[in-house]
């Protein structure tokens, strides 16, 4: 047994671990907290696959930034830990029975057999450049429409998280200098001639 | 030669008429609204007249032409053209000239009806769609004349549509028709694949071809082609035509206004089946075993069907159910491969079943909108017109000599007798009971209506009028404001005019139509089938026919009929409430129309809605939560949860579904061995 | 020796982990954002896993695009997650059953 | 990257340019150029139709190292999604005016999704499909959470979010398992390769999870859960779109996925699509009757015909390819017309959307109610209307592929749909509004007359099908 072979059974059984706690665990931010430890130990078998760009990726812009957002929603929202707990205990026996079947099927299907091969050298390394430049030149010239598609995406992320979310309350007064500063004499006072009252003898009471 | 502007000017003239009486019914008002649609329906008659007369007699060739191409796909061409050949212009005049004297009797029936221009508009538009259906020479202008009528006599079923019950029996009609569509668009699909083309020409020439092809519907039980496709045609016919088991909407669509009863229930539409399947000839021959179930089912509704006829009150009722059997005669001669013989009814009875509808429609204008015989009887004295002509249209129905129902009635029971395809000897004993049943409604019905003591009585103050066009604010029943009268000239010349055929065509087209090879080659019989073959070298002439008749079983059992009717009616009316105690089952059983409504009911209505509810709420929370999920709690928990929460909507559930979709379609990998 | 197999199988067990995690969580939407999460992982592991072993960028950069993508949905999922909160008081899964039949 | 990459997808290109732009106008034009926004989108969708059309070409062009791939199919799913989504933004102009929703993002978001949309129908490759793809979804799940205070829209978004994650991580699992088994991403790599792989039974198992994905695209049982509470639940604007354009990226994306790429396994998806399309028959048309919902029965009764759009799939020939994408296109164009009279009677606080709202809109206004019931007989199947002729050729197409006793489900199918498509009908005209019945049709006038051709072009169609499809079968080299 190698020492990678070793890394990898230590990663994947935290990467299993962390993976089982997330969808267990009653507190959303244990829960949260188990997923960035998934994504650390993926990282790690990443590594351990020479995607040395992907694997600094996830932990930057997944555990950094992604994570970070569904704890500041799972904080804000102030979620009650709800004590009952029976519903998940009755449905796990048929939940895992479900998802063991579909993993036999899965590994039965997959055909573990002709999938017995040892990894060939690092492709980048072949090239003479680093992991990074290897995916960078592909995603600058092959793949650029994806690129650029995957830009539209994000874009529509920001819209749609902004439309969907950004509230101007009714009721709160903002300042707005430019306008206050803009103010003349003539906005502030209006003038208005009107005709003075007078009963009219022929209307109805 | 026929020349196409003629065709088109058939075809178009009603057209035209119904838009015009459609679209500026207000404006042109009642007199313009049936003045154009009569003389558009009018021009076609003519026409159609001189056409028959330039085939027949002018020596004009056949007419087989495509007119414009609506498109051309994939080898696969849509054309509107014309077949014109004995065949179909025999159908023009029979429906140009029904058409036309029921435009005119419905100046007088529907005089006081608020939706006067509409209903001629409709009419017009139905002869339009029944004339492209049977000058067709295709198999989709065919559908869409097909679809045409049938969508014409939906609206018309429910003309009266503040009628509750016309409305439903609109969409009664609606849906029943749809199953025979399904099968029909099935068999055009399954021609066109088999036969390459839609066109008639090209496919019935194709049709040899069929012999030996087989198409597997569920797989390894290979079936001949041909069988296939014709009974899937004649599903389309038996829903069109009414045949048994489609047959239950045709009574109900007498929810509609008589002259639509007379011009599309009984003449011309509910015969556009019997035309379909004598047009396919080339094909039906192929197959034995298709024109079994033809027979069959025809001769059943024959004899099963004229049963229920004589169980009913309302008068329109009993005519109706006289239609079904009569459609099942035409039917079951087609099943002999007596198409002539099946063809030669169908135009005899376009005549004096229209003559009975109206003299019927008649009868229930004098009787203010009442329909129920029971409070009828004595009416000789009051309309002695519409009394001699539905006695022609009687005697016609009932297949006495020389009447024109005799000559084709009693060639189909001859030609069925000489039959020699499976279920021959079930269908002859049908077909020749069927008379009995014949004569003993119809005798019923006159004696009923006209004769006998008057089941009403006239009172001047009972207080409403003629203006009561919809049967719905009947005071007390048998009550009338005034005595009945015989009906405006509108509605009796044609009653006249068709009384005329109904007794006099027989005698002069028996000979060439049955025998005298009329249709020539628009209609193929395989030597094998060929029953009026065999039976033209016993006719020696119109003469000995008729004479003859006095010595076969058909005739006397009419007779039997008639005498041990009017006995029951005439002499001793105990009789029949006799007759009905003891047959007490049997007769609730053929009162109850041997229940096929109740069936259909509980079969399909309710049961679609059944299973939809059992999906709705079995799907999502029976089987997901009850049965999987649940499955190891105890059961009392179980119903209580299922009390709880009735209907899902839970997201788990629904992704669990899909998970469990994943799961099978994998599974189906795994068990299931592939190429 | 780490193998082909060894990672794909990872890839599987992960990945029924997170559709269980969708249909067994009866409480809490955002566990189910989260094994929405662990589901593109396991997808993530077997790209990267057949690219090293072809040899072939293109499993990659999949990967590249995959996380791009993941990280915007999981911004409107929490988007509407925070609506939900703020029409219902509540995120738990059981009590969004308005919609059904 | 050359000129000539640019070139071939400019209406891509300019539509992204023009949604740009929508969105800065948006930002800083504020609410008062409401009607503004409108017509700028429409002028946008406008110039996008007529470069695709100007774009017409006889051989199919590839860009940007084949991502990209433009051909009949592309343009004939193009400039109907185009069309579909002009109608949407001309149907629910009033709509969003009286409900007082986000107009701008309302259109803004619709546009990435028809720019997802057309990237989708156009992809030559499994990354440009997952784009595509998730630019659309990502757009319609903001889209049904738009009306933030329902708690209905919300909750339905939330499922659709849920679900459709779900689905396009089954999509993605498939295509890690193609991409093992060809080492290849590019549509024609994958059929290059498949023949001669030593891994296929890799390759059939990622078809299964590509199926499921594709499947819940369309919402073919059993993966049709989400639609009909996305349909009820989503503002009636929406609904509209959600249940128009995206079927035909559905038929885009299949058709690109299985037939170009997957066309080598045929023997092992047809078997599948059979079977999803029998349970989608099944479910969409008994379960539409027991409802009472107008848009949520229309929901069941879109998966009934996805059922029939899968019948001309599965046959997996040229022509039940082009009879599928002439369904989808009378499906949508059937959907729009039925949404939009829910639309053109909706008013502030009055949704219109359950059936007995109907009541008696023959006696209110006997022309939508004609409009209507043109759009319920079309939906069912009756001759010679649109969708009469889409069911023909499905079922015709799937008698050609041997599969007779599918197009028998079909067919018994169609007849129970006609059930519940003639509840509708018989509501309108036979049944007596109620005494405070609110029902008013719009007096927007673009509304009116858009709506009125619409559903009069189901006729036409019907009657002229010819041309129609005829490019359609073009499409598909015939």
């Amino acid at each position: 047994m190698t020492i990678q072979l070793l890394a990898f059974y230590f990663f994947a059984f935290f990467a299993v671990l962390g993976a089982l706690l997330v969808i267990t665990l009653r507190n959303p931010v244990h829960a949260v907290l188990s997923l960035v430890l998934t994504f650390f130990s993926v990282a790690c078998i990443w590594m351990l696959m020479q995607a040395e760009f992907l694997a600094l990726v996830l932990i930057v812009v997944y555990v950094g930034a992604v994570m970070v957002l569904f704890l500041f929603v799972v904080m804000m929202l102030d979620i009650k830990v709800a004590a009952a707990r029976e519903g998940f205990i009755r449905h796990l026996p048929v939940g895992i029975g479900v998802a063991l079947i579909m993993l036999a099927e899965m590994v039965t299907l997959i055909g573990l057999r002709a999938m017995q091969v040892a990894p060939p050298p690092n492709p980048a390394a072949m090239h003479g450049e680093s992991n990074v430049a290897w995916i960078g030149t592909a995603l600058y010239t092959q793949y650029l429409l994806p690129f650029e598609v995957a830009a539209m995406i994000l874009t529509v992320g920001i819209v749609a998280a902004v439309a969907l979310t950004l509230r101007h309350r009714v009721g709160v007064r903002h300042q707005n200098a430019s306008q206050q500063v803009a103010a003349v004499a003539r906005d502030r006072v209006r003038l208005v001639s009107m005709p003075a009252e007078r009963g009219d003898p022929g209307a109805q009471p | 030669m026929l020349s196409t502007s003629l065709l088109l000017a058939i075809v178009l003239a009603p057209l035209l008429g119904a838009v015009l009486a459609g679209l500026l019914g207000r404006q042109i008002g009642r007199a313009g609204a049936h003045g154009v649609t009569i003389l558009g329906v009018g021009i076609a008659c003519v026409l159609s007249f001189y056409v028959f007369y330039q085939l027949v007699w002018g020596g004009a060739p056949d007419y087989d032409q495509n007119i414009y191409t609506w498109f051309q796909v994939a080898g696969i061409g849509a054309h509107v053209g014309f077949l014109i050949d004995r065949l179909s212009a025999m159908m023009m005049v029979v429906v140009s000239f029904v058409s036309l004297m029921v435009h005119i009797y419905t100046i007088g029936y529907m005089a006081d009806d608020d939706g006067y221009q509409r209903f001629f508009s409709y009419i017009a538009l139905f002869t339009f769609f029944m004339l492209m259906l049977v000058m067709s020479n295709n198999f989709l202008q065919l559908f869409f004349g097909w679809e045409g009528v049938g969508l014409v006599s939906y609206l018309l079923i429910g003309f009266w549509f503040k009628k509750p019950s016309a409305s439903f029996a609109g969409m009664k009609a609606f849906i029943v028709n749809r199953v025979g569509d399904l099968g029909f668009v099935l068999g055009i699909a399954a021609a066109l694949h088999f036969l390459g083309s839609l066109d008639y020409g090209t496919a019935f020439a194709h049709a040899p071809s069929l012999v030996g092809r087989s198409i597997q519907i569920i797989p390894g039980h290979p079936w001949s082609a041909a069988t296939v496709i014709c009974i899937l045609l004649f599903i389309g016919a038996m829903g069109k035509s009414a045949q048994v088991p489609l047959h239950v909407w045709l009574p109900d669509s007498m929810e509609g206004p008589t002259p639509i009863s007379a011009l599309i229930h009984a003449a011309t539409m509910v015969t556009a089946g019997v035309f379909m399947v004598a047009r396919m000839s080339p094909l039906f021959e192929l197959s034995t075993t298709a024109l079994s179930v033809v027979l069959v089912i025809g001769a059943t509704g024959a004899f099963f069907l004229g049963l229920i006829g004589i169980t009913q009150w309302d008068i329109k009722r009993v005519v109706a159910y006289s239609t079904l059997s009569q459609l099942g005669y035409m039917m079951a001669a087609l099943g002999a491969s007596a198409y002539a013989a099946g063809m030669f009814h169908l135009m005899t009875h376009a005549f004096f079943k229209a003559l009975l509808f109206l003299g019927a429609g008649s009868v229930i204008m004098a009787m203010h909108h009442e329909q129920d015989m029971r409070y009828m009887g004595g009416l000789r004295r009051y309309m002695p017109v519409t009394y001699l002509t539905m006695w022609v249209g009687s005697l016609a129905l009932c297949g006495i000599p020389p009447f024109a129902g005799f000559y084709s009635k009693d060639a189909i029971i001859e030609a069925v007798g000489a039959s020699h395809v499976w279920g021959a000897s079930y269908a002859y004993w049908c077909v020749l009971l069927g008379v009995f049943v014949t004569a003993t409604y119809t005798f019923r019905m006159m004696y009923l209506t006209f004769h006998g003591k008057e089941r009403f009585h006239v009172d001047a103050h009972a207080g409403h009028g003629h203006d009561d066009a919809h049967g719905e604010a009947h005071g007390e029943r048998g009550v009338l404001a005034h005595a009945p009268h015989e009906s405006p000239w509108v509605v009796t010349l044609p009653l006249v005019l068709l009384a005329i055929p109904s007794l006099l065509i027989g005698i002069f087209t028996v000979w060439p139509l049955l025998y005298g090879n009329f249709f020539g080659s628009a209609i193929v019989v395989a030597p094998a089938h060929d029953v009026l073959a065999e039976m033209a070298a016993h006719f020696h002439g119109v003469l000995a026919l008729t004479l003859h008749a006095v010595f076969t079983a058909p005739f006397w059992i009419a007779v039997a009929g008639i005498v041990v009717t009017s006995y029951v009616y005439l002499l001793n009316p105990a009789m029949a409430d006799a007759v009905k105690r003891v047959l007490g089952p049997v007769y609730r059983v053929v009162d109850n129309k041997f229940y096929f409504d109740e069936v259909y009911n509980a079969l399909f209505a309710r049961g679609s809605v059944a299973l939809g509810q059992a999906l709705w709420k079995g799907a999502d929370v029976g089987a997901i939560d009850g049965v999987m999920v649940n499955g190891s709690a105890s059961l009392v928990d179980r119903v209580a949860r299922r009390a709880r929460t009735l209907q899902s909507g839970f997201l788990y559930h629904y992704a669990f579904a899909m998970i469990v979709g994943l799961i099978l379609l994998l599974a189906g990998f795994l068990l299931v061995p592939h190429a | 020796m780490i193998t082909l197999a060894h990672y794909i199988v990872l890839g599987a067990v992960l990945f029924c982990i997170a559709v269980a995690g969708i249909f067994i969580n009866r409480k809490n939407v955002i566990v189910l954002l989260m094994a929405i999460e662990l589901m593109l992982l396991a997808v993530n592991i077997n790209f990267i896993a057949f690219s090293r072993f072809f040899g072939d960028v293109a499993g990659q950069v999949f990967v590249f695009f995959i996380l791009t993508v993941a990280a915007a949905e999981s911004a409107i999922g929490l988007a509407i997650l925070t609506l939900l909160f703020r029409n219902r008081r509540t995120i738990n899964v059981a009590e969004f059953d308005d919609l059904r039949g | 990257m050359s000129w000539n990459d640019v070139l071939t997808m400019l209406p891509e290109l300019y539509l992204t340019g023009a949604i740009c732009v929508l969105l800065l106008f948006d930002a800083f034009a504020g609410t008062r150029y409401r009607s503004a926004m409108h017509w700028l989108s429409m002028l946008a969708l406008l110039v996008t139709a007529l470069l695709v059309v100007s774009a017409q070409r006889a051989i199919p062009a590839t860009a940007f190292s084949g991502m990209y791939v433009d051909d009949t199919l592309a343009q004939i799913l193009k400039l109907f999604s185009i069309l579909s989504v002009a109608l949407v933004f001309v149907f629910s102009e009033p709509y969003l005016r009286m409900r007082k929703m986000a107009v701008g993002e309302f259109h803004t978001l619709t546009l990435f999704a028809l720019l997802g949309i057309m990237l989708l129908v156009s992809a030559g490759n499994l990354v440009m499909i997952y784009l595509g793809l998730e630019l659309l979804t990502l757009s319609s799940y903001a889209l049904v959470a738009l009306d933030r205070d329902s708690p209905r829209a919300t909750e339905a978004a939330m499922k659709y979010f849920v679900l459709g994650a779900l689905a396009s991580g089954l999509l993605l699992y498939g295509m890690s398992m193609l991409y093992g088994a060809t080492g290849t991403l590019s549509l024609p790599g994958i059929a290059a390769t498949l023949p001669v792989t030593p891994h296929q039974s890799l390759a059939v198992f990622g078809l299964v999870f590509v199926i499921a994905g594709i499947a819940f695209k369309f919402g073919a049982a059993p993966f049709h859960m989400w639609l009909p509470d996305v349909y009820e639940g989503s503002p009636s604007a929406v609904t509209l779109f959600v249940a128009s354009a995206p079927k035909l990226a559905a038929v885009g994306m299949a058709l690109r996925l299985l037939d170009v790429g997957l066309h080598p396994l045929l023997p092992y998806w047809q078997d599948m699509l059979a079977v999803l399309a029998v349970a989608s028959l099944v479910i969409g048309s008994l379960v539409a009757i027991v409802q009472s919902n107008l848009k949520r029965m229309l929901a069941y009764s879109t998966i009934g015909h996805m059922g029939f759009l899968f019948l001309g799939l599965s046959a997996g020939t040229s022509f039940g390819n082009a009879a599928a994408v002439f369904y989808a296109i009378a499906y949508v164009l059937m959907s729009t017309a039925a949404f939009g009279v829910i639309l053109a009677l909706a008013r502030a606080g009055f949704e219109a959307d359950r059936i007995d709202d109907l009541r008696g809109l023959n006696q209110r206004s006997p022309w939508f109610a004609g409009l209507m019931a043109l759009a319920m007989f079309s939906l069912g199947g009756v001759p010679p209307l649109f969708g009469f002729w889409a069911k023909l050729l499905v079922l015709q197409s799937a008698i050609g592929a041997h599969m007779l006793w599918l197009a028998i489900v079909g067919a018994f199918a169609a007849i129970i749909s006609l059930f519940y498509y003639l509840r509708v009908v018989k509501v309108m005209y036979f049944d007596k509004p109620a005494e405070d019945s609110a029902l008013l049709v719009s007096s927007d006038a673009s509304l009116r007359w858009v709506l009125s051709l619409n559903a009069l072009a189901l006729l036409a169609l019907g009657v002229f099908q010819g041309p129609l499809l005829d490019w359609c079968l073009r499409g598909f080299g015939g």
